[in-house]
């Protein structure tokens, strides 16, 4: 036998591994960081180039605008992690609006609708959920299936729009918090912050959302780990469900309307957010933070078009494109160059 | 006959079949073929008809698909290449000459071949995710799409063009033909080479394939080209089948259903094993639903739900867990008893 | 009595996996479960643990009747498990994948502080002492491996551990940290199931053992009471003497002097630091070191699995640059990984795909083998590497652990390389189908075959060896040539002592 | 809104000349009709010297809204735009009302009570030109008392347009229990669905005498699968559609369609010379109609050769 009686344990504790571990601690920030940075690089060649960009409300504005798209993508970055996708998204945010608008209408009560309108995507999202678990169906059917199921329910409720008259509504939708003259931010916001920082949380602090990261990295070895691989997912489809939901009560204080065409393309706004912020589309890598640049960079690419104001319509989208291609390949060589 | 219930494909054709088999029951001639104009008409094959442009993008949806990847810009090089042919269709002195048509043909197709370039560039050596690598094209696409037709629909008045997607020959549809020509064409580049495996192997483990020696990246890009020359060729049937390219609606949303018969098909997202067969049966089945709902006469609201009401239960059923769920454990276990006895 | 299985049967389409398999634990004792590659002894941990069903018998655990519908279960229940092959995952640290599921927690939330300090604790009770916060795929597969033992040697109220192969890609000295820690479980009372392919092992620790040959039980027996050549023809059914002539073998054979590859200065920062390196035609290199020296680092250097950033190699004399693996294969280089779950195989292809991968890729897409061509050199090294069952038609993902490995083998020996580059090839392997692996490495290199061989078991190194290259710290310290006073103690000095030899 | 009212005027003025800045939010590049839209107001704003800001909404509310909302913070003269849906506007609007900006709808209708929020609407009236197809129709089968099989192509399920050019349509048939639609599907306003449910239709229902089509493209599509069943479009199948874009109206003029109901996208002159008036404060009326008309077949042949769109 090998005489094990003189381990040469000495080597073990490199001073090479120290500085390794700040260098690998930091790797798992850089997609994030990239897109921060980039974020404002692109935030001041706006300034840089239009009157009034510096506004601090045209950066206000990107969150009033895109408080309910921050919100679902939210929902969308926990499925994601997963290494699943929610495509049902744009169409629950329809349905939402829909019922709650059809309800108002009818003279129900906002007490009773609030809740209700909640319930609708959390329900559609456990049920997808159980179908994916269950049943072993690929996310990307069972969603898709789902997001036929949520518009085709609110085509057949209405195919209108409805306004949304409800004085609580008109309220919440009205609401401002001012922090000096023209500048302000809406409810939505708020809630929205909210929402995020929440989902932060629980994810970094959480067995929950540990087990989230644990699934996407590898759900196979998850569950042969003991994690409550089924709940957990199921778990995070209801909740993209609920962030879907409340996007779509967001959306309808935002629109006062309820309407079966709201929200659509809405999914891949999402995604494309969730995946611009750093989380991999495989799952197990990422933070509610990089989603939330995500949505800014989405934002502040629209804010860019509007100002430039001479675009037509087939512009738009090539200059939309150009942008984004520009912001993936600059974060993704900063990201490749760092590592 | 436990066999057969086995097979990968049996439950989309039996869906296929149920739905075929509603027509029978509620609509009208569904099934009557005769020839009109000296070329068939009828409702099964209108669905010959209408299936090419979404088997075409299947079919580099599966490749793709199979690699792991997934590419959201075939509507958007769809309406590019339909858009391109009319505009240089509409510049030519003679529209009318076949060997013209066929040049602007190729060259709407050499377009999209860049584009597939292009998308492979950014997912292969870039290593840009697929999904935001080719929303970049999505979206930019078709804006170069509306900038070719300057936002209107540009009419062509070409005979041989038309060809493409509303003439015949021999009676058959020539989208059909086009369509089996490039399923064969598929068929036999993954199944007669070495490349379906490859691909496979790729999807199935990007780390493990480049140990073992395969050109991953290469063959990624020519996976994306392949996506897109199929994209341009649906684009062109869907173009010449209305002689006019509208470069807001053509390909709009066909990502989605192309991923959706993909997937139908049998072949998991995720990549790895792909089925040729089952995603071009899944495009069938989707444009028969799509008929079916106009010809049983499912009300405008409906037919969404509709749609979301056979995918679940395709899905379902072709989930084993459901079925061993619903039907028993039992006949699930005695099948599998008796199989390993007979092995 | 802590645990009693009877009659236990799993059915897998096409394969008997176990067939009324008995099996009984008691507490404080550790129980060998020995068998061939695809005897069922993985199949029968998970179906005890609840991850696959059971087809037919009885489990009581505690005298109670149980059955778990998971894994999940079975960890509440008390049986803590190492199932074969990493199963952790690579995107979260090293602590956290030790705690998952069980963190712990202060107002409700994970205390990462605490956790780290307890990962540490965890580690260093197996003399392991890393950086825990540093995700999981940063390191190699062994530590991984020490890893998730830690997880599993961990958990409170453990009656039952199971662990499988946990010692594949060990060394010496981990392992015997492993045998303390499960030392000490057993005296307190914890029952231990134990796999491991390493005979010596097996009768350094169990006390008693249960063998399984084909999915049905042999015998359950008293470690003391049977013999290591018995307990091998009881494993396989028949007598085995083919170990002993190898060695002779192997050490006479002569030495041939063309240069087949030249590293100078070879070396990647962070990695390995520059070494010289020269393998000749018909010679067996064999790379020695402690666990994380940098041997797997050295190996895909010279693959081109990664790429070097100082020196330079040579091949045939004149100077090459590998871009990629496919660059070094071009020149007859071949490198099976010793990560054969993410590296290796791809489990949703056949066994016969899996075979003919790396040849199909050296010949291009556009050249296909002809099916009988596959089928034929399929055929042939599933009979060489006896891989089971033996129908190549098989999902490799399917096979048992030492069968997948035979795969893998199998792929770079129908390339006919050069060079063949192996790292821990004989991991998880059964002591026959080693004898067997070992003897063709052997044959390979008499017939002109260079080869550069990798393995945590010093003794295979040191017996199939030529030469021997010793590392340490990530840097290549010495060359020894395999000559008769060479043995594991003159190695492990070299290592310990750390005298810089041939390298610069 | 009278301090608002100051600053945009200071806005303006800090400007240098007196140029008035529009901004115009378009619904999208859906259709041809949209194009030509987006177009006439482009050119006349250019003419008009107006300083126009574009925004392509993309089809979608949440656009527009974000749209409206930079114009304000921009500080524009004047907004303009074509609402994507009808409700939902309310809270936008009182924000440039707030600020000021008086705001101008064109081509859609917006459906709040609250009629201060917005100076005037400038468009079409879908509803009216559903009742325009349905009163040719009734007209035309004057007198005949056998039964008429009706198909209908309905635009994108849920678009303004196309709820309202059925209903308007509805309204008018449903007095005389002989008009009968048989069957209604969707064409989402294009060529290609167009002729695909035309197509299905010709099989499934087994007499067809009038196709009437929410748009001209639907149309146009579904006379290619009617020539394809072997059947003459105009004659043995009476076709209505509404738009009148210039492929439309040479099928008009060719026979193949019947009857176009016009729905005019050259909104720009009419929208430049109301934005001068409400920028200088004049008053204007509530509702500003384009001027819109139907064609036949022989109408169709005098205007074509100056149709533009
Ligand atoms: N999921 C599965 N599907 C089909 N067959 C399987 C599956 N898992 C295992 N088998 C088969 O069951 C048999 C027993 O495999 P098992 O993994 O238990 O072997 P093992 O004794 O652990 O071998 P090794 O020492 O190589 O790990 C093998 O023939 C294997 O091919
Ligand atoms: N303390 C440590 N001990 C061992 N390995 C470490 C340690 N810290 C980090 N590592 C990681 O382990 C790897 C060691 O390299 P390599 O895989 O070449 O080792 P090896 O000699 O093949 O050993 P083995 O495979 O037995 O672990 C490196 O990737 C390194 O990052
Ligand atoms: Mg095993
Ligand atoms: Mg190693």
């Amino acid at each position: 036998m090998i005489d094990v009686t003189t381990p040469p344990t000495p080597q073990r504790n490199r001073p090479l591994l120290g500085a390794k571990r700040v260098y690998k601690a930091n790797t798992k920030h850089i997609p994030v960081l990239a897109t921060l940075v980039l974020l404002v690089v692109m935030y001041s060649v706006g300034v840089y180039n239009y009157d009034g960009f510096g506004d601090t409300q045209v950066v206000l504005n990107v969150f009033v605008d895109n408080a309910f798209l921050l919100v679902v993508a939210v929902g969308m970055t926990y499925v994601i992690l997963t290494g699943g996708i929610d495509l049902s998204v744009g169409a629950v945010i329809a349905l939402t609006t829909t019922v709650a608008a059809t309800l108002l209408e009818a003279g129900w009560p906002a007490g009773v609708v609030l809740p209700l309108a909640l319930l609708i995507g959390t329900v559609l999202g456990l049920g997808m959920g159980c179908v994916i678990h269950f049943f072993k169906v690929e996310p990307f059917i069972a969603t898709l299936a789902g997001m036929f199921l949520a518009r085709g329910l609110s085509l057949l409720i209405n195919r209108n729009s409805i306004p949304i008259t409800n004085d609580f509504w008109t309220q919440m939708a009205q609401k401002r918090f001012r922090f000096d003259d023209g500048v302000f931010i809406s409810l939505n916001v708020v809630i929205a912050v909210i929402v995020v920082v929440l989902a932060a949380l629980v994810l970094a602090w959480t067995r929950f959302g540990r087990n989230i990261y644990a699934i996407g990295g590898n759900a196979d070895s998850a569950l042969l780990m003991g994690l409550p691989v089924g709940r957990t997912r199921i778990a995070v489809y209801t909740f993209s469900g609920f962030c879907a939901s409340l996007g779509g009560v967001l959306y309808s204080f935002y629109t006062s309307s309820g309407y079966s065409l709201h929200g659509q393309g809405l999914e891949l706004d999402a995604i494309a957010a969730v995946v611009i912020g750093g989380v991999l589309l495989t799952g197990g890598s990422g933070y509610v933070l990089g989603t939330v640049l995500g949505v800014l960079v989405l934002g502040l690419i629209q804010t860019i078009i509007t100002f430039q104001g001479d675009l037509n319509s087939w512009w738009t989208r090539i200059v939309v494109g150009i942008l984004l291609f520009a912001f993936i390949v600059l974060q993704r060589l900063v990201t490749r160059k760092a590592k | 006959m436990t066999n057969l219930l086995r097979h990968r494909l049996f439950w989309p054709i039996a869906v296929l079949v149920v739905l075929l088999a509603s027509n029978l029951v509620f609509s009208n001639n569904f099934f009557t073929i005769t020839l009109q104009d000296g070329h068939l008409y009828g409702s099964l094959i209108d669905i010959l008809r209408r299936s090419a442009p979404l088997v075409l993008v299947a079919l580099g949806m599966t490749l793709v698909i199979s690699t792991g990847g997934i590419d959201l810009s075939v509507g958007s090089v769809m309406a590019i290449s339909g858009a391109l042919a009319c505009l240089l269709i509409g510049d030519l002195s003679n529209p009318d000459s076949t060997t013209s048509v066929l040049l602007v043909v190729g060259a709407a197709i050499a377009l999209c071949l860049v584009f597939g370039l292009w998308n492979g560039f950014l997912v292969a050596v870039l290593g840009i995710q697929p999904i935001i690598a080719t929303l970049i094209l999505m979206v930019a696409g078709r804006g170069v799409a509306q900038l070719i037709t300057d936002g209107q629909i540009l009419n062509v008045h070409s005979a041989p063009y038309r060809v493409i997607g509303a003439g015949y020959f021999l009676a058959v549809p020539v989208s059909f033909l086009i369509a089996a020509a490039a399923v064969a064409l598929t068929v036999a580049l993954t199944r007669r080479t070495a490349l379906g495996l490859l691909l496979e192997s790729v999807g199935g483990s990007p780390t493990a394939s480049r140990l073992a020696g395969i050109r991953a990246r290469r063959i990624t890009i020519m996976v994306y080209v392949f996506a897109a020359a199929f994209a341009g060729v649906a684009g062109l049937i869907y173009s010449s089948d209305v002689s006019s390219a509208d470069s807001n609606a053509a390909g709009n949303l066909i990502e989605l259903n192309a991923i959706l018969a993909v997937v139908l098909g049998g072949t998991a997202l995720t990549g790895g094993r792909f089925s040729i067969a089952g995603s071009v049966l899944g495009a069938v089945i989707i444009t028969t639903l799509d008929i079916t709902a106009v010809s049983v006469g499912v009300p405008v609201e409906t037919t969404l739900l509709f749609k979301a009401i056979v995918v679940i239960i395709l899905c379902l059923a072709q989930s084993p867990t459901f079925r061993a769920k619903v039907f028993g454990r039992f006949a699930t276990k005695k099948a599998a008893t008796r199989e390993a006895v007979a092995a | 009595m802590v645990l009693q299985m009877t009659g236990i049967r799993k059915v897998f389409p096409g394969v008997v996996a176990l067939d009324g398999v008995d099996f009984r634990l008691l507490p404080g004792e550790i129980h060998a479960l020995m068998g061939e590659n695809g005897a069922g002894k993985s199949t029968l941990i998970k179906v005890l643990t609840g991850v696959y069903d059971i087809d037919g018998g009885q489990i009581e655990l505690a005298g109670e009747q149980v059955r778990f519908t998971g894994p999940l279960q079975a960890q509440q229940a008390g049986i803590s498990t190492v199932y074969q092959e990493v199963n952790l995952c690579p995107n979260l640290s090293v602590a956290e994948n030790i705690f998952i599921g069980r963190e712990p927690r202060r107002f409700g939330r994970i205390h990462w502080s605490e956790m780290r300090k307890r990962a540490h604790t965890s580690l260093a009770r197996l003399d392991l002492d890393i950086d825990v916060s540093a995700q999981l795929d940063s390191y190699s597969l062994a530590i991984q491996q020490m890893v998730a033992i830690a997880r599993a040697t961990d958990v409170g109220n453990t009656k039952v551990l199971i662990l499988d192969e946990p010692t594949s890609s060990l060394d010496a000295s981990e392992v015997e940290q492993l045998f303390a820690v499960m030392r000490r479980l057993k005296d307190e009372n914890v029952a231990i199931l134990f796999v491991s392919h390493f005979l010596d092992q097996v009768y350094e620790i169990a006390d008693r053992m249960t063998v399984l040959r084909n999915g049905r039980l042999i015998g359950e027996y008293r470690t003391a009471e049977l013999p290591q050549m018995q307990l091998v023809s009881k494993m396989i059914g028949k007598d085995l003497e083919a170990l002993e002539q190898i060695e002779e073998h192997a050490r006479e054979a002569p030495r041939q002097e063309t240069k087949i590859i030249e590293a100078k200065g070879l070396g990647r920062t962070g990695s390995i630091a520059p070494f010289d390196l020269t393998i000749h035609a018909g010679e067996v290199v064999g790379l020695a070191g402690l666990l994380g020296s940098g041997r797997t680092e050295l190996a895909r250097l010279l693959f081109g699995a990664d790429r070097p950033d100082s020196g330079e190699l040579d091949v045939d004399g004149t100077p090459a640059k590998f871009h990629s693996p496919r660059d070094a294969m071009t020149k007859g280089i071949a490198f099976s990984s010793e990560n054969r779950r993410t590296e290796g195989i791809i489990g949703e292809l056949t066994v016969r795909e899996n075979i003919i991968l790396a040849l199909q890729a050296a010949r291009g897409w556009t050249r296909p083998i002809p099916r009988r061509r596959q089928d034929e050199l399929v055929d042939k090294y599933v009979k060489a590497l006896q891989i089971r069952p033996a129908d190549p038609e098989r999902l490799v993902r399917d096979l048992s652990g030492g069968n997948q490995q035979k795969v893998l083998l199998a792929r770079w020996l129908i390339t006919e390389p050069r060079l063949l580059i192996i790292d821990e090839p004989t991991r998880g392997i059964d002591v026959g189908a080693k004898a067997e692996i070992q003897r063709l490495v052997a044959e390979l290199a008499d017939g002109g075959m260079a080869v550069l061989f990798v393995s945590a078991e010093l003794e295979e190194v040191l017996r199939l060896s030529h030469k021997i290259e010793v590392l340490r710290d990530r840097r290549l310290v010495e060359e020894l040539v395999n000559t008769d006073d060479v043995d594991a103690d003159r190695i492990m000095q070299t290592i310990a002592s750390g005298t810089t030899g041939a390298t610069p | 809104g009278c301090g608002g009212g100051d600053d945009a005027g200071s806005g303006n003025g800090g400007g240098g000349d007196d140029k008035i800045t529009l901004g115009f939010s378009q619904v999208g590049a859906e259709s041809g009709w949209r194009t030509a839209n987006t177009k006439s107001i482009q050119e006349s704003a250019a003419s008009a010297g107006i300083d126009l800001k574009f925004s392509d909404a993309q089809g979608k509310q949440e656009n527009q809204i974000k749209a409206i909302r930079n114009f304000i913070t921009q500080r524009v003269d004047v907004i303009a735009f074509s609402p994507v849906v009808e409700s939902g506007w309310s809270t936008v609007l009182k924000e440039a009302k707030d600020a000021g900006i008086p705001v101008i709808l064109t081509d859609r209708a917006i459906d709040d009570p609250d009629t201060s929020l917005y100076k005037t609407f400038i468009g079409s009236d879908f509803v009216e030109e559903g009742k325009k197809a349905g009163d040719w129709l009734v007209k035309e089968y004057n007198g005949k008392t056998d039964p008429v099989n009706i198909v209908e192509l309905q635009g994108t399920p849920g678009a303004a347009p196309a709820n309202d050019r059925k209903s308007g349509f509805a309204d008018v048939i449903k007095a005389d229990t002989k008009f009968k639609v048989v069957a209604s599907q969707t064409g989402q306003f294009t060529r290609t669905d167009g002729k695909a449910v035309m197509e299905t239709f010709l099989k499934s229902q087994p007499k067809i005498d009038v196709l009437y089509a929410h748009n001209d493209d639907m149309g146009l599509g579904a006379i290619e699968a009617i020539e394809a069943a072997g059947k003459k479009p105009g004659t043995d199948i009476k076709i209505i559609t509404v738009d009148a874009v210039k492929d439309g109206m040479t099928a008009l003029s060719e026979g193949k369609i019947n009857f176009i109901v016009e729905c005019s996208p050259l909104l720009g002159p009419q929208l430049m010379d109301l934005v001068k008036k409400v920028n200088n404060g004049e008053t204007i009326p509530q509702r500003v109609l384009t001027e819109e008309t139907t064609f036949t077949p022989e109408q169709a042949k005098e205007v074509l050769a100056d149709r533009k769109y």
